[in-house]
């Protein structure tokens, strides 16, 4: 195939952009506006599963040691636990540090730790955090074995409901995202076949010419990846900056709601909407020509 | 190299447009189709295009069974033929340059050619200053002329017009005629339908008339009519009484 | 009826279609427009429909200044005047009975009159076979009688034909004439542009000649030519040199 | 106006529904897709606001009663406090009920309180509820000037975060919403626009045959009319199905999950679309009409 025919093919792509200034601009836009809320969701998403891993390092195993066990032996036993595969972090609570705890936590009630305080009924114990809370069983188990450790707790029943809650929403997030991406796939080829469906009789004329029908799709081809181009780069533009103003918004006035770093995910987002959109674009227009070109 | 065998086309509504049509045409041939409004010329210049399909018969072009052609042939065959439509077909949203060019820029011409013949052509027709016009912004017949431009531009062994001169006063249709000869003499088949009774009587030359989709007469040096020289038209009487 | 006052049409990419045209036309006239390709005939009939407007100039139809009409007055303007288009202008969606139908709804006639009217003014034109296809499914002489069908439909005072022979072989082009003739008769003005020399010498109407957008000639019985008889064609000598 | 004329603008409405098959298809089905995302998104800030709603009324106001007050006085103070405007509910908690309480929050550390048992230190209270965190406040102080009440207590940051909570999610559901109607109506009139681009000659020659600009327009407003019927009709369909199944599987699985009742948010959500795609459906038309009007 001749250069200059891909220089005309690329040629009739942006005359007819401009030409068909109406119908691209429907495109253009209806892409730019689909991605923009598919993008918006997207990263929705990306932020409650953001939150809810959060939640899940969270999930705590307590281990009280032996009240009889010597000073410093609990260094021992931090640094087993260290070992144990699954292990986030763990802290050692002195104690002492425990009646403050609980002193804070009855708040007003204060009088009634008073008469406990000088016989200080709690023990030493370490508070395990797991990395995965399907994890924190195995890990309480482990625990349990070894030596200094006196009894193990973990709040069963929260754990499974916070293993529910982050899988319900990571399923829903991802089935709204892959519905919504259904969604705007179809809405920009509709949109594409009705500009396509507007030249249905020049695609005629030109094959009475005698084009062959890859001389016929190329600009149209052409022309729905620079529609989609050009749509994905209005979204692209305007999740850049909002997504950029919220997670600063967010930062500054809600330090400890977890949001997604913003660099890395629009990094991604970009190229999953840039690789949609071309794709979208072309098979658009090849699916909506087939029609027409039977002439 | 056309030989059109016991072709019958009825369209899907059933209209049935030719009947049992047989005609030989041998290369370098100049021929006139005339006929009454529907009598079926377009239809065959449909045929010989392959835009439509026999619904009986076959059609033999250059020994090819036409009606046998794959979907991917089809642009190759086509290519060989010019056509200038009764509706002009012109793409609307090019240029008169650049519809012309399409016509070129289909079978991978190189751009020296293009830029040598398309200006060229535009001359004959006599449409050099309309180039950068669109088909929207021309008078009826400078966009016939434009049709007949994209047609020869190719120089094609086949020449199909279709009422080429329908929209042009008879002088320009004159100088039409005069380039479609030219062409003929330079080896190129001509099929002309047509209307214009001077011209054809004129120019003595192979007339095939058709009367409701059948071939009723094919005369080597025919004229228009069967009649050599024909009444002329009365006016009827003021005051007659009509259907209205 | 009609005064065309020194109006100039200039259309936006600077081609001038009309220069200096004045015109008389009197209620109840025939009148032919003839000149060549591009002379400026469907330009007159698109500023007296008001398609368009003169860059300079006057047009008084009915002693109403045309150009100055308001958007709101515009279809009540057009109701009078019915078109052949040089191109049909056919509504392709809609089958050639509803086509014509369509300009007797649009002025709200009883569906009574309509039931009785398309179907007369489609068997005046001889297609009553037809009325129940689309425009794509007629051949090009069909196409142009539906148009006509459709200008004459609602006897309109001022008839505007642009060429509406252009499709049609002679036979059924004089049967046309004929119909404008006895539509003329009966008082509507008619105003013809068409490149048919045969009719023009034949009616011996007013014939008003343009030519590249100037009035240059008005003869009240007038013939295509200037001079009565033209010297026939003459073809072109075998192997003369030519410009392809 | 002639009733054969009116007869006429519905006749053409439907045969150009019926003959432009795939553009009526291609604005049937955006209606009908849009308007499902909508109406899912309308469905999930309903039941966020319920959701929210019922977190607001779960706040409560403690009043602890004077030690020495007589038995039974506590039932004039019941009638007192139900008496304040804003109040929901209000529940009386004797000093045995209070130490129950705490013995089951202390869990395993029973042994805290097994010294306080005898000499419980713990006050008769009432738990009031108000119908609104906003009104927490004011409902805390008139409380306070109640004869018997010794001490009104409640958790102002509590009140004030659930109070921002609801606030937010109330907010950012309505700005969700408002834009996801935005981008609707934009996405079907885009789509309407081309339908109308594709008839633009048509239209050009009714106008030199005479006809009016409204006799034009009535037949598209008509199709316009139908098509965003056709469409809300699919979605709505689609939407009841899916919310009764979501609301009946919540129902049974996750009973303490609030969520909204179907039948009467269904009645509003279906008004609505309908109200907003038959405007969309006619205005798309009319305005996309304009430009093709100027003949
Ligand atoms: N696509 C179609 N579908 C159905 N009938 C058709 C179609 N095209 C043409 N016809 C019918 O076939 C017959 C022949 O049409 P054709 O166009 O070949 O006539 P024609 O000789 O070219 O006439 P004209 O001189 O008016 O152009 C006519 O009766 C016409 O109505
Ligand atoms: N819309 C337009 N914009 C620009 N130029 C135009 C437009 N329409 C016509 N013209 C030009 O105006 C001149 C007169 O055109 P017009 O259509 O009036 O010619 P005509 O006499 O009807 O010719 P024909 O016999 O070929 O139909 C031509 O040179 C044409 O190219
Ligand atoms: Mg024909
Ligand atoms: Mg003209």
């Amino acid at each position: 195939m001749r250069i200059s025919t891909w220089e005309f093919y690329i040629r009739e792509a942006l005359l007819s952009l401009r030409r068909n200034g109406l119908m691209s601009l429907a495109s253009v836009s209806t892409v730019a506006l689909t991605f923009l809320i598919l993008g918006l969701f997207v990263l929705l998403v990306f932020n409650l599963d953001h939150v809810a891993g959060t939640l899940e390092s969270q999930v705590e195993v307590a281990a009280y040691l032996d009240p009889d066990l010597e000073d410093g032996a609990h260094l021992e036993i931090a640094k087993l636990i260290k070992e144990i595969p699954g292990v986030k972090e763990s802290v050692f609570v002195s104690q002492g540090e425990a009646l403050d705890r609980l002193r804070v936590q009855f708040g007003d009630r204060q009088d009634l730790l008073d008469s406990v305080e000088d016989m200080n009924p709690l023990r030493h114990s370490f508070e395990v955090k797991a990395k995965r809370p399907e994890d924190v069983k195995v890990i309480a188990a482990e625990i349990a074995r070894l030596e200094g450790v006196a009894d193990v707790k973990y709040r069963q029943e929260l754990v499974e409901r916070l293993f529910n809650l982050t899988r319900s929403i990571r399923i829903a997030g991802l089935a709204v995202v892959v519905l919504l991406i259904l969604a705007t796939i179809f809405l920009i080829s509709n949109t594409i076949r009705l500009t396509v469906f507007a030249r249905r009789k020049e695609i005629g004329i030109m094959k009475l010419v005698g084009a062959t029908d890859w001389f016929i799709r190329w600009p149209f081809i052409l022309e729905g990846i620079m529609l989609g181009f050009l749509g994905t780069l209005v979204s692209i533009q305007i999740l850049n900056r909002f997504y950029y103003w919220f997670a600063d918004s967010v930062y500054s006035s809600l330090p400890f709601v977890p949001v997604v770093s913003p660099a890395d995910t629009l990094r991604q987002l970009t190229l999953f909407l840039f690789g949609l959109g071309l794709l979208v674009g072309a098979f658009g227009s090849l699916v909506s020509l087939r029609r027409f070109l039977r002439v | 190299m056309i030989k059109i065998c016991k072709v019958t086309k009825t369209y899907p509504n059933g209209t049935t447009a030719l009947r049992d049509v047989n005609i030989h045409i041998k290369k370098g041939e100049f021929v006139f189709f005339v006929g009454a409004s529907g009598a079926g010329k377009s239809t065959l210049a449909k045929l010989l295009l392959r835009e439509e399909l026999p619904t009986k018969g076959e059609i033999l072009v250059n020994g090819v069974d036409i009606v046998k052609l794959k979907r991917r042939q089809l642009p190759f065959y086509r290519r060989g033929i010019g056509v200038v439509f009764q509706d002009f077909r012109l793409l609307p949203e090019k240029t008169v340059y650049e519809n012309v060019a399409f016509a070129m820029r289909v079978v991978e011409e190189p751009r020296r050619e293009i830029l040598r013949q398309v200006p060229a052509v535009l001359h004959l027709v006599g449409l050099s200053h309309k180039s950068r016009m669109k088909p929207s912004q021309l008078s009826g017949g400078e966009q016939q002329r434009v049709a007949l431009a994209r047609a020869i531009v190719n120089n094609p062994p086949l020449l199909l017009a279709d009422e080429p001169t329908g929209n042009l006063d008879p002088d320009t249709a004159w100088e039409i005629v005069r380039l479609l000869v030219e062409i003929n003499r330079r080896g190129t088949t001509v099929i002309m339908g047509t209307h214009a009774r001077e011209i054809v009587d004129t120019m003595k030359k192979r007339v095939v008339a058709l009367e409701g989709g059948r071939v009723v007469r094919d005369d080597q040096r025919g004229a228009y009519g069967c009649e050599e020289a024909k009444a002329p038209f009365v006016l009827p009487e003021v005051g007659e009484p009509s259907g209205l």
